[in-house]
C-alpha cells in the first residue's frame, strides 16, 4: 500500500494541475498548473524507477554486496525525467515571457479578459 | 561501399542533424551580411533535401532503413536511440522539407524589414529538425522530446511580431496548448513504459497487450495528438495562431500540424498495430472499443468538417478563414482514419460462431483517401496561405472589407489564387479532387451520410473560396495606395506549390501508386516495421 | 526585482557565497560522466548563482559588465560544441554520436574499469566534452533568460 | 497513367481537360454570333438600371461580411452557438480538450 502512495500523489498532481489550467483566471496560476502537471509526469516517471532496497545507478561506485543490474535503481526513468525537466524549463521560460509580453500589451493578467482572437 | 552508400547510409541521421547544425550557425553566419542568414538557411534545407531524395530513393527501393546512434550495430535494442524511417515516414518528410523550403523562399522579401531575423531562421531551421526527427524517430520517448522542440519552436515563431498584441495572445495559446499536449503524451509514453520496461516503438508493439492501462495510454496519445493536429472541437487554437503569425511561420506551422498527425497515425498503426490491423480471432473482444473509437473519430471529423466551413464562411480576416478552411481538410484526413478503424466486419458461420475478421476494402481505400488528402492539403492550404502573405505584404491589409480589385494590379497572385481554390475546394482536375473521390467514395459504402456531408463540406468550401475571389480580386479599385507589384520571390515561391498541385492533379494514378500506396502499406504492414528493428533490419 | 539592486548585506553575502556556488557547479559539470549530474545539472547551479548576483546587483549593474549578445554567443558556441562532437563522431567513428576518442592515448581517452572501483575522471571518451559543452549552454541559456526577464519586467511601472 | 482507379469507379483528368476545352469553343462559338456594331465609350456600355441613375463603382462593391448575407441570416442560431463556443479564452481551450479525453476514455476503456 504504502508504495502506491505516489501514484497517488501523481493523479492528484495532475488534476490539480488541470484544475488551475482551466479554472484559474491569473496567467501565472495557469503556468503554475503546467508547471503542476508536469511535477506529476515527472514523479511517474521517477516513481516507475524505483526498486526497493536499490542503490544509486553509479557503476563504479558500487557498494560491496550488491547485485551490478540488479539491485541498482532503473537509471533510463532519470534519464527521462531529467530530459523532461529540461524541456519544461524551456517551456516556462517561453511562457512566462510571453506573459510578460502580454501584461503589456493588455495591462492585465487575466485570461479572461486576454482574447482578442476569438469567434 | 561507395561513397554514394555512405551518404545514404547515414542519411536519416544527417537529415534531422543538418537543420540542427544549420539552426545555431546561422547566428555566426549572419554576422557577415545582411542577406547571408537567408541564403545560409536556404542552402541549410536544399542539402536537407539532397540527403532526403537519396534516402527516398533507398526506401522506396530496398524497404525499411534504421539508424543507431553512437554504435553501428544493434546490440541493445531497448536502450539504443534509433531512427526507423519507413515510406510513409518519407512522404511526411517531403512534404515538411518542401514546405519550410518554400516558406524560406517566400520570407526573403516577406521578412526583410524585421529585426532580429537571425532568431528568426534558428527557430525555422529547429522546427524544421523537430518535425523531421517526429517523422523518422524509432523511440516514443525521442518522438516526445522532437514534439516539444517543433512546439516551442513554433509557439515562439507565432509570436514573433512581438509588438502585436494579437501575435503574443496567439502564441500563449499555441504554447499552452502544446505544453499540456506534449506532457499528457509524456504520461502516457510513461505508461507504456511501466508496463513493458520498453522505449523503442517496435519493442513496445510487439509486446502490447491491450490492457486496461494499454487502452489509457492509447486514448491520452490519441486525443493529445489529435488536439495538436487541430481535431474539433479542439481546433480552437488553430485558427487564432495561423491567423496572426507571419505568413512563412505559418507554413511551418501547417507542416508542424501535420506532423502531429502523422503522431497519430503512427500510434494507431504502428504502436497498437498490433490491435488495430491484426485480423486475429483473439482481438474479438477488442473490436467494439476499436470500432466504437473509429466512429467516435468519423462523429468528430464530420463536425470539424461542418463548423470549419460554417465558421470559415462568416470570417472577414483572410489568414482566419484560411484556417478554419484547414480546420475543415483536417477533418477530412480524420475522416480517413476513422473510416479505416470502423470498416472491420466479422464473418459468422450459421452457428453465430464467429470464423475471421477481416478490414473492408473500402476501408484500406478511405485511409489511401487520407493519406493523400494529407499531401494535398498541406500544399493546398499552404498556397492559399502564401497568397495571403502576399496581400497582406503589398497591401498591409487583413480585412477582406477593406481590399478589392486586387486582380488588376497582381495577375501571377490571382492565378495562383484561383489554382488554391479549385484545389482546396476539390473541383476537378487539381490534386485536391482525386484524394476526395476517394474519400467520398469509401466513405459511402460505410454510411452514405458520410460521403454526403463531405461533399457538402467541399461545396461550402468552393462558396468560401468564390467569396475571398469577389471580394479581394474582384472589384473596382478600392486600394489607391501602396499598392505595387509582387515580388519576385514570392511569385517562385507559390510557382512552386502550385506546379506540384497542378502535376499531381494531372498525374493522380502515377503519385497514388508511386507515393501513396507504399506509404500506406508501410503503415498497414505493421509486422515488418517491428521486425526492421527486432530482427537485425540494418 | 527592482533595478537598484539589494542591500549591502545582501550584497556581500552574495559575492561571498557565488565562487562556492560556481565550483560546485562545475564540479557536477565535470563529474557527470561518473556520478549522477552532468552539463544541464551543473549548469542549472551555476546557473542559480548567476541568478543571485543579478538579483543582489540588479540587472543594469550586470548589463554594464556584460551584453546579453556576448552570452548568446556563448550559448551558441555550446550548442555547436554538442553538435559539432557528434558530427566528429560520424567523421572519425562511422557513426553519428559515435565515441571516438575512447581507447586513444589522449586526454579521456582510457576506458574505465569494469567492477566497483574509485571514480577516474580521466575516462569517457567525448562524455565529459559533450557535457562541457552542455553545460557552457545551460549556463550561458539559463543566465540570458534570467536577465532578460529581469530587465524587462523591472522596467514597467507599475508592477509590484 | 492518367486513369484513376478508386475501386468503385475511375477518374481521368484528361477528360475534364477536354470537356473544358469544349465548352470554351462553344463558349467562343457563341460569342462570335454576337453583333459587330458595339462600340466602346458610348451610350451602349452604361449599364441600364431600370432609368434609375448609376452609381459610383466605388458605392456598388459589397463587403465581404455582406456577402451570403441570406446564409449567415438563417443560420444566425447556429452561429451564436458556435460563436459562442469559440471564446477565445485560452483555459476554455484545456477544457475542451478534456472533455474529449474524457469522451475518448468512456469509449475506449469502458467498452
Amino acid at each position: 500500500m504504502i508504495y502506491n502512495i505516489p501514484y497517488l500523489v501523481v493523479v492528484g498532481l495532475i488534476l490539480i494541475g488541470l484544475f488551475a489550467v482551466m479554472f484559474k483566471r491569473n496567467l501565472i496560476k495557469i503556468v503554475i498548473g503546467v508547471t503542476l502537471i508536469e511535477s506529476g509526469v515527472n514523479l511517474f516517471l521517477i516513481t516507475l524507477g524505483f526498486r526497493k532496497d536499490g542503490v544509486a545507478p553509479i557503476f563504479t561506485g558500487l557498494p560491496e554486496g550488491v547485485n551490478y543490474p540488479a539491485d541498482m535503481a532503473l537509471p533510463v526513468p532519470q534519464a527521462l525525467t531529467l530530459t523532461s525537466i529540461v524541456i519544461g524549463v524551456a517551456v516556462l521560460a517561453l511562457m512566462l515571457s510571453m506573459i510578460i509580453h502580454l501584461y503589456r500589451h493588455h495591462n492585465t493578467l487575466d485570461v479572461s479578459k486576454i482574447r482578442r482572437l476569438k469567434e | 561501399m561507395s561513397i554514394l552508400d555512405t551518404f545514404v547510409a547515414h542519411a536519416p541521421a544527417l537529415i534531422v542533424a543538418i537543420p540542427l547544425l544549420g539552426a545555431f550557425l546561422v547566428q555566426l553566419v549572419g554576422r557577415l551580411h545582411e542577406k547571408a542568414k537567408v541564403v545560409f538557411a536556404l542552402l541549410t534545407i536544399l542539402l536537407t533535401n539532397c540527403f532526403l531524395y537519396l534516402l527516398t530513393y533507398d526506401v522506396f527501393t530496398n524497404g525499411i532503413r534504421t539508424y543507431i546512434f553512437g554504435n553501428a550495430d544493434l546490440t541493445l535494442p531497448v536502450v539504443r536511440i534509433l531512427f526507423e524511417v519507413d515510406a510513409m515516414s518519407i512522404y511526411m518528410a517531403l512534404i515538411s522539407t518542401t514546405l519550410i523550403l518554400v516558406a524560406f523562399i517566400f520570407s526573403w522579401v516577406y521578412m526583410k524589414d524585421n529585426t532580429g531575423l537571425d532568431k528568426f531562421y534558428t527557430l525555422m531551421l529547429l522546427l524544421t529538425a523537430g518535425m523531421l526527427g517526429m517523422v523518422f524517430t524509432g523511440d516514443i520517448f525521442n518522438f516526445f522530446v522532437f514534439l516539444e522542440i517543433t512546439g516551442i519552436s513554433s509557439a515562439a515563431l507565432v509570436a514573433f511580431w512581438v509588438h502585436k498584441a494579437e501575435a503574443v495572445e496567439a502564441g500563449f495559446k499555441y504554447i499552452l496548448i502544446s505544453a499540456i499536449g506534449a506532457l499528457f503524451v509524456l504520461f502516457a509514453i510513461a505508461l507504456l513504459y511501466g508496463q513493458y520496461d520498453a522505449l523503442n516503438i517496435a519493442v513496445l508493439a510487439q509486446s502490447i497487450q491491450f490492457t486496461f492501462l494499454d487502452k489509457i495510454a492509447l486514448v491520452i496519445l490519441l486525443v493529445s495528438l489529435a488536439m495538436k493536429a487541430g481535431l474539433f472541437p479542439m481546433h480552437m487554437w488553430l485558427p487564432d495562431s495561423y491567423s496572426r503569425a507571419p505568413a512563412p511561420v505559418t507554413i511551418g506551422l501547417v507542416a508542424a500540424t501535420l506532423a502531429s498527425f502523422y503522431g497519430v497515425l503512427r500510434v494507431i498503426f504502428s504502436l497498437y498495430g498490433g490491435i488495430y490491423s491484426g485480423t486475429d480471432l483473439a482481438l474479438l473482444s477488442t473490436l467494439t472499443s476499436t470500432k466504437f473509437m473509429g466512429s467516435l473519430l468519423i462523429g468528430l471529423a464530420l463536425l470539424a468538417i461542418l463548423v470549419g466551413v460554417i465558421m470559415a464562411l462568416r470570417q472577414t480576416d483572410l489568414k482566419r478563414l484560411i484556417a478554419f478552411a484547414a480546420v475543415a481538410e483536417i477533418g477530412y484526413m480524420f475522416l480517413g482514419i476513422g473510416t479505416w478503424m470502423a470498416a472491420k466486419t466479422v464473418h459468422v458461420d450459421p452457428d453465430g460462431i464467429a470464423t475471421a475478421i477481416s478490414i473492408l476494402p473500402y476501408g484500406n481505400l478511405a485511409l489511401q483517401g487520407g493519406i493523400f488528402h494529407l499531401f494535398n492539403d498541406a500544399f493546398d492550404i499552404g498556397l492559399l496561405f502564401l497568397v495571403a502573405g502576399v496581400i497582406f505584404f503589398v497591401t498591409k491589409e487583413r480585412s477582406l472589407d477593406n481590399l478589392s480589385g486586387l486582380a488588376r494590379h497582381m495577375k501571377a497572385t490571382t492565378i495562383f489564387f484561383i489554382i488554391g481554390l479549385c484545389a482546396v475546394a476539390g473541383l476537378p482536375p487539381l490534386n485536391g479532387f482525386a484524394s476526395k473521390l476517394l474519400l467520398y467514395e469509401s466513405t459511402f459504402q460505410l454510411n452514405p451520410i458520410l460521403g454526403i456531408v463531405a461533399i457538402v463540406g467541399s461545396i461550402l468550401l468552393l462558396a468560401v473560396f468564390v467569396k475571398v475571389f469577389y471580394a479581394a480580386f474582384m472589384g473596382p479599385d478600392l486600394i489607391k495606395t501602396n499598392v505595387h507589384k509582387e515580388p519576385r520571390s514570392m511569385i517562385i515561391a507559390m510557382g512552386i506549390l502550385a506546379a506540384v498541385i497542378i502535376i499531381i492533379g494531372l498525374f493522380p494514378d502515377l503519385f497514388l501508386t508511386h507515393f501513396v500506396e507504399p506509404a500506406t502499406d508501410a503503415l498497414l504492414n505493421f509486422s515488418s516495421y517491428t521486425n526492421a528493428v527486432l530482427i537485425g533490419g540494418v | 526585482m527592482s533595478d537598484a539592486g539589494m542591500s549591502k548585506i545582501v550584497r556581500t553575502i552574495a559575492s561571498v557565497s557565488f565562487p562556492f556556488v560556481l565550483i560546485y557547479g562545475l564540479y557536477i559539470i565535470a563529474h557527470g560522466h561518473l556520478t549522477p549530474g552532468g552539463g544541464f545539472q551543473g549548469g542549472a547551479v551555476v546557473a542559480s548563482g548567476c541568478a543571485m548576483i543579478l538579483i543582489a546587483y540588479g540587472s543594469s549593474w550586470i548589463l554594464t559588465k556584460t551584453k546579453e549578445h556576448h552570452i548568446s554567443l556563448l550559448e551558441h558556441a555550446g550548442a555547436l560544441g554538442f553538435i559539432g562532437l557528434a558530427f566528429l563522431g560520424l567523421l572519425l567513428g562511422g557513426v553519428f554520436f559515435a565515441n571516438f576518442i575512447i581507447g586513444e592515448p589522449i586526454l579521456f581517452g582510457s576506458a574505465p574499469a569494469l567492477g566497483s572501483t574509485l571514480a577516474d575522471i580521466n575516462t569517457g571518451g567525448v562524455l565529459p566534452l559533450m557535457n562541457f559543452a552542455v553545460g557552457l549552454k545551460v549556463i550561458a541559456g539559463l543566465f540570458s533568460i534570467i536577465l532578460v526577464m529581469a530587465y524587462a519586467s523591472g522596467h514597467k511601472e507599475g508592477i509590484q | 497513367m492518367f486513369t484513376f482507379e478508386t475501386g468503385s469507379g475511375f477518374w481521368n483528368p484528361l477528360v475534364w481537360i477536354i470537356i473544358f476545352v469544349v465548352a470554351f469553343l462553344i463558349g467562343y462559338i457563341l460569342r462570335s454570333f454576337g453583333k459587330r456594331s458595339y462600340k466602346e465609350g458610348t451610350e451602349q456600355t452604361k449599364s441600364f438600371l431600370s432609368g434609375n441613375e448609376e452609381y459610383d463603382k466605388e458605392h456598388m462593391q459589397i463587403k465581404s461580411s455582406n456577402l451570403y448575407w441570406g446564409f449567415t441570416e438563417s443560420f444566425s442560431w447556429l452561429y451564436s452557438i458556435l460563436k459562442k463556443l469559440h471564446t477565445g479564452n485560452a483555459s476554455d481551450y484545456i477544457v475542451w480538450f478534456v472533455v474529449v479525453l474524457g469522451l475518448f476514455l468512456l469509449a475506449g476503456v469502458m467498452l
